[in-house]
């Protein structure tokens, strides 16, 4: 066949499929679909079978080929949606002294919380800022959000959405702009911690939605760092942790904990470690080990099932290189 | 004055921006925000270069019709509509509703979240194919992959369930998190700064200057 | 119009996932979109965030602010051939100032703070209290001493200098290996945050 | 080489050290000489209103400028009210007020156990006079009315103000002196033609060896400079390795392409490769569009280059700067198409995958090294020594430190302390 005819073929496979698919989604035919224990663990071993195979295909000399790999972690990942298996998780100290630092401040306490990611990280950095916020209004802290990044008050906003539908927080009545306020985005990275370190208003002169900074009621006794009782912060690069723990805690002295993306999290145990930050949460795994803490189950346990599924197969493809490395090794040397 | 002048600017500001850490009186306390602020603005006008260069080297893609002058002509479209509504919607422009976060959700996002998602699929195939356990060194990288990312998820508690509480996969990697990790983690962070103060030092001295160019 | 949202998204979405099959034109269409999309809205937001809101937002603009639009104006005469050197000016403004923060920031956080960090008493407080902590601050101080001395540039790595240097680039491996491990998770978070999309929003296979 | 270096003999460097520490303490010295003077209060009067909500007495408030700031701040202390002990307080209040005799304006409250509060409101043109009441939790629920405070021991005058040297920074001031001091006696050194030893790394070693063969296949090479702007000095010490290669690419004649996704880093790449190009001789074969913009998004960019390094196959890539996430992308993108890949960065979390995907890796510090290595300019070399002799010193340190710390003899990591 030629690569014109292949081209074609699968334009036309790929438009009959989404034909289907959006037929499907109208009709509501797979809605809810779900597999039984049973066949869950059926579905495990189909997997760890194909994993022998390539094993197998290994041994006798034959690397697959990438585009393989790709798939497994396409399946892997995918399937465990449609499970159903509980998992018991332990709680790591750092996510304890997280928990323990925010359970411990007194009601009415003010908690800057500082959302420094965007839309693509949200998958990890979400759930932990809704299992956050939250936890803290459960617990009448006072919250003001911001960020240094331009999307970071749209998350804020979907995460209180989501706090704010909790039926314990709604029998609250909470107000906006007395028990919480979302500043919204600054330019100026670790700049703008640092003029909030001595003049939080002149770098937040109105709120997210534009009301000015003497109408929050809030606010009104709010000048700088040392009118803040615990910070928060959520971060998925620059600027995040390491600038607030630059500027505000070695600066200001101001108490903080993070969550931080998986990648960030190795980086900011030297801070943890320098008892430069109360707690920290790495990653969907430090989310779901929150969630549990304070009792609010979300998307992150939910995720976990794939993510062990995902990094059972990261580690049996690189047991299966290595097979092949030291198999290979013994050939040349012979 | 082509030389000079530019290393007497960088001498001078850097000397300044050094000295304000130890200076809290006005004006040496604002020199960081102001320098924010400068920053952020010469990056708004540079962008126009950029922008510039970025059309300029599309639309000769589409005069001398090279392959994929299509696709020069879609980043062009793309690029003009983006900026349209950007500016068409005025200060509030990234408010919901408008044409700008319509195109921001649904065309952006998808397309930097897919890039940022592939990721996953490159992560496995570089450990399938790059980390090997070729010698003591990348033996101890694999290790501690391996015993950080098993004790992460609950199967590693599940799967060192028969080891007394305390001494299970989790446990060990929070261990080697706090301290091994920490150790090196340190210890490359030290090193930068020192480059990182000596290639600063050079540069404010004038010594490195490769980056204003020639005569 | 939300049915088109969403397909619009999966669409560009599966374009940009094709190219982990090979190059094709479905991921050269998401690839240009993305270029010119991205960098249209990079540069509204620099105009608004970092222009309109300093000069028209109606307060009071701090006279300093042009210095910095002295510069960007300079910058712009990169534009005219003839005096273009003089880009050079704001550049330097640029560099120098740089340097002399990140000069000072990494000195005082990443350096005095990590080294105060790291001298602690080697028995801590918790020594004792389980095997994981009596060993932990012995090998946080040997780590990073070990570590800084595989960074020495001027002497050969031989004898007892070259041994801690190797014990040093055994801990700088480890580190390697959980930031690897933390980065797979990571990244496989994301994915299953992407196919969350697909699964939930697009198929709507899942409640 | 130029004149204006020569100025940096060792004496000299020695000398300015000295005055320039000199300096800062002098500077140091202006705040104790304008403080204001503590003022001790008479405590004894209790008066009658105080004794209805039972409030306890507290002695000897002490009200002065916060020290080392930028004004805008009074610090308040006071010693324990003798119920303290006694566990009888629940909270202390403390009350503000322009005047001596009012009206007092409550600005904050502590729990028991804590004695002093920074206030953070002052400005540094009125002085303020301060008050401080304990309170028992009964009493505290109930509130104060300003009324009652009338006849209350205040403290004060004092006014905020901002002080020309922060002394709390002594220690990392002399540092950054020593590490200059260390640096620019090297240099001397270097430029007194001293043979200065710098050991191998491989990683650049193999820079000759990958602009070669990008020659010999009669292939491009891609030179990445990162995602970030040139305010990151990475991106700086990218750029200027940058020169090194483009100066050994135009020696080869072999075409080198430069993909940036931030404009300020466009206009310096571009005068980098100009530079380098004529330095190497080779001024005709310039051309600006070499360097051009992609975008500043980093996704974007990182898309951008894959479908570049895919369609043109180059034969090396470079990746020198900061890089984020688009670090495994761009590797495993290059990796597949068969390039030679030499990568350098200060971003430990991306590290592991250069390592993996690339065939040279510079690890942190030594990115910043290689600008000097590859030149084997004394005065870069030199630096690089300087380097090392502070590298030196932190060793010894974390030794002796670690040695009186665990004997318990002094706390002698309380020298690096950065905390203000």
């Amino acid at each position: 066949m030629s690569t014109r005819m292949k081209e074609l073929l699968t334009v036309a496979v790929i438009a009959v499929v989404s034909v289907i698919l959006y037929l499907g989604k109208v009709q509501g035919w797979m809605t809810g679909f779900s597999f039984s224990p049973t066949v869950s663990y059926i579905v495990i071993a189909i997997i760890t079978l194909a994993l022998l195979y390539i094993l197998y295909r290994t041994i006798q000399g034959k690397l697959v080929d990438r585009r393989t790999v790709f798939v497994f972690v396409a399946v892997g990942v995918s399937l465990p949606f449609f499970m159903s298996i509980s998992q018991k998780m332990p709680i790591s100290p750092e996510v304890q002294q997280l928990y323990e630092a925010v359970a411990e401040l007194p009601p009415g306490s003010k908690v800057l919380v500082s959302f420094d990611y965007d839309p693509p990280s949200a998958p990890e950095l979400q759930p932990m800022a809704q299992a956050f916020l939250q936890y803290a209004m459960r617990h009448d802290l006072k919250l003001i959000i911001m960020g240094l990044w331009p999307q970071g008050p749209q998350q804020a906003n979907m995460a209180l959405e989501v706090a704010l539908a909790d039926p314990e927080i709604v029998a609250k009545n909470l107000e906006y702009g007395v028990d919480y306020v979302n500043m919204g985005f600054q330019v100026g990275n670790e700049f703008v911690i640092q003029r909030m370190g001595s003049d939080f208003k002149s770098m937040f002169p109105t709120d997210y939605s534009g009301h000015p900074y003497e109408e929050l009621p809030l606010l009104k006794n709010i000048r700088n760092f040392s009118n803040i009782d615990f910070s928060f912060n959520l971060s998925a690069g620059y600027p995040g942790t390491q600038e607030w723990v630059q500027v505000a805690v070695d600066r200001y002295g101001l108490k903080m904990g993070a969550g931080n993306t998986a990648v960030q999290a190795p980086m900011i145990y030297p801070f943890l470690n320098a008892g430069q930050l109360n707690g920290l949460l790495g990653g969907m795994n430090g989310a779901a080990e929150f969630e549990r803490t304070v009792g609010l189950l979300g998307k992150g346990t939910r995720f976990m099932l794939s993510q062990s599924f995902a990094h059972v197969i990261v580690i049996a493809f690189i047991l299966i290189g290595n097979v092949a490395f030291f198999l290979g090794d013994r050939k040349k040397n012979q | 004055m082509r030389r000079e002048v530019p290393l007497f600017i960088t001498l001078i500001v850097g000397v300044v921006f050094v000295l304000q850490y130890f200076i809290p009186h006005y004006p040496f306390n604002r020199m960081n925000g102001w320098f924010s602020d400068w920053f952020s603005i010469v990056a708004a006008f540079a962008i126009w270069l950029g922008a510039l260069n970025l059309l300029k080297i599309s639309f000769m893609k589409i005069i001398n019709r090279k392959s994929d002058w299509f696709y020069a002509l879609v980043i062009i479209l793309s690029f003009g509509l983006m900026v349209t509504v950007g500016f068409a919607g005025g200060e509030a422009y990234r408010e919901p509703g408008t044409v700008f976060s319509w195109l921001y959700d649904h065309v952006y996002t998808p397309l930097s979240a897919t890039m940022f998602a592939i990721l996953a699929f490159f992560v496995a195939s570089a450990s399938y194919r790059a980390f090997r356990a070729r010698n003591l060194e990348a033996s101890l990288l694999l290790g501690a992959a391996f015993f950080v990312m098993l004790g992460r998820v609950p199967i590693g508690d599940w799967l060192t369930s028969f080891l007394p509480e305390g001494y299970r996969l989790p446990q060990l990697a929070t261990w080697i998190m706090n301290f091994p990790q920490t150790a090196g983690q340190r210890a490359i962070m030290i090193g930068i700064a020192l480059g990182l103060v000596s290639t600063s030092l050079r540069i404010i001295l004038g010594i490195e200057r490769s980056h204003l160019g020639s005569e | 119009m939300d049915h088109f949202a969403v397909w619009i998204a999966a669409f560009l979405t599966m374009g940009i996932v094709s190219f982990l099959y090979k190059d094709n034109p479905w991921y050269k269409l998401s690839e240009a979109i993305f270029v010119g999309i991205s960098a249209g809205y990079w540069f509204i937001a620099l105009f608004w965030d970092s222009i309109y809101s300093k000069f028209w937002l109606g307060k009071e603009a701090d006279p300093f602010l042009w210095v910095g639009v002295f510069l960007g104006v300079l910058m712009l005469l990169r534009l005219i051939p003839k005096i273009g050197w003089i880009s050079r000016w704001p550049l330097a403004f640029i560099v120098g100032c740089t340097s002399g923060l990140y000069l000072i920031n990494f000195l005082a956080s990443n350096l005095m703070r990590q080294v105060q960090a790291t001298i602690q008493p080697l028995f801590g407080p918790d020594f004792g209290a389980s095997l994981y902590a009596a060993v932990g601050s012995i090998v946080i101080v040997v780590g990073t001493f070990s570590g800084l001395v595989y960074f020495f540039f001027s002497k050969e790595h031989k004898g007892a200098f070259g041994a801690t240097a190797k014990l040093g680039i055994w801990f700088i491996m480890i580190t390697f290996g959980a930031s690897f491990g933390y980065t797979v998770m990571s990244r496989m978070s994301l994915l299953i945050g992407r196919i969350d999309f697909l699964l939930t929003d697009w198929l709507g296979l899942i409640r | 080489m130029s004149k204006g270096n020569r100025k940096y003999t060792p004496g000299r460097c020695a000398l300015s050290a000295v005055l320039l520490t000199a300096l800062g303490l002098i500077l140091a010295g202006v705040p104790v000489a304008t403080a204001q003077e503590s003022s001790p209060v008479d405590t004894s009067v209790v008066t009658d209103s105080l004794k209805t909500v039972s409030l306890l007495p507290v002695t000897d408030v002490e009200v002065r400028d916060n020290p080392n700031d930028e004004g805008g701040t009074v610090r308040i202390s006071w010693r324990p009210s003798t119920d303290d002990s006694l566990g009888r307080v629940a909270l202390y209040f403390i009350y503000r007020a322009v005047a001596a005799d009012g009206p007092f304006e409550k600005i904050g409250e502590v729990t028991a156990g804590t004695f002093s509060l920074l206030d953070g409101n002052a400005s540094d043109d009125s002085s303020y006079y301060y008050c401080v009441v304990a309170l028992d939790t009964k009493s505290a629920k109930a509130g104060l009315t300003p009324d009652m405070l009338v006849g209350l021991p205040t403290a004060g005058p004092v006014s905020s103000s901002a002080q020309w040297f922060n002394f709390q920074r002594i220690n990392t001031f002399v540092a950054c002196i020593l590490l200059t001091t260390f640096i620019l006696l090297m240099i001397q050194q270097a430029k007194s033609g001293k043979k200065l030893f710098i050991r191998k790394i491989a990683g650049l070693e193999a820079v000759d060896e990958a602009v070669g063969r990008a020659t010999e296949m009669g292939r491009k090479i891609f030179y990445v400079p990162g995602t970030q702007d040139m305010d990151n000095v990475q991106t700086i010490a990218g750029v200027t390795i940058l020169g090194r290669v483009a100066e050994m690419a135009a020696q080869y004649e072999t075409w080198l392409q430069v993909p940036v996704s931030r404009s300020l880093v466009l206009v310096t790449a571009r005068e980098v490769v100009k530079e380098a190009y004529s330095k190497a001789g080779r001024p005709d074969a310039y051309h600006e569009d070499q360097v051009h913009y992609l975008t500043d998004d980093q996704f974007g960019y990182a898309a951008a280059i894959d479908g570049m390094v895919v369609r043109e196959k180059p034969a090396t890539i470079f990746y020198m700067g900061a890089f984020y996430a688009e670090s495994l992308i761009l590797a495993e993108t290059g990796n597949a198409s068969g390039a030679i890949q030499i990568a350098g960065t200060a971003m430990p979390s991306q590290l592991p995958f250069f390592v993996a995907s690339c065939d040279y890796t510079l690890i942190g510090e030594e990115l910043f090294a290689a600008s000097a290595y590859l030149s084997r300019e004394p005065k870069l070399l030199g630096s690089l020594k300087g380097q090392d002799m502070g590298k030196a010193l932190i060793l010894v340190a974390i030794i002796i430190g670690t040695l009186l710390e665990t004997f318990g003899i002094w706390d002698f990591s309380r020298l690096f302390s950065v905390i203000d």
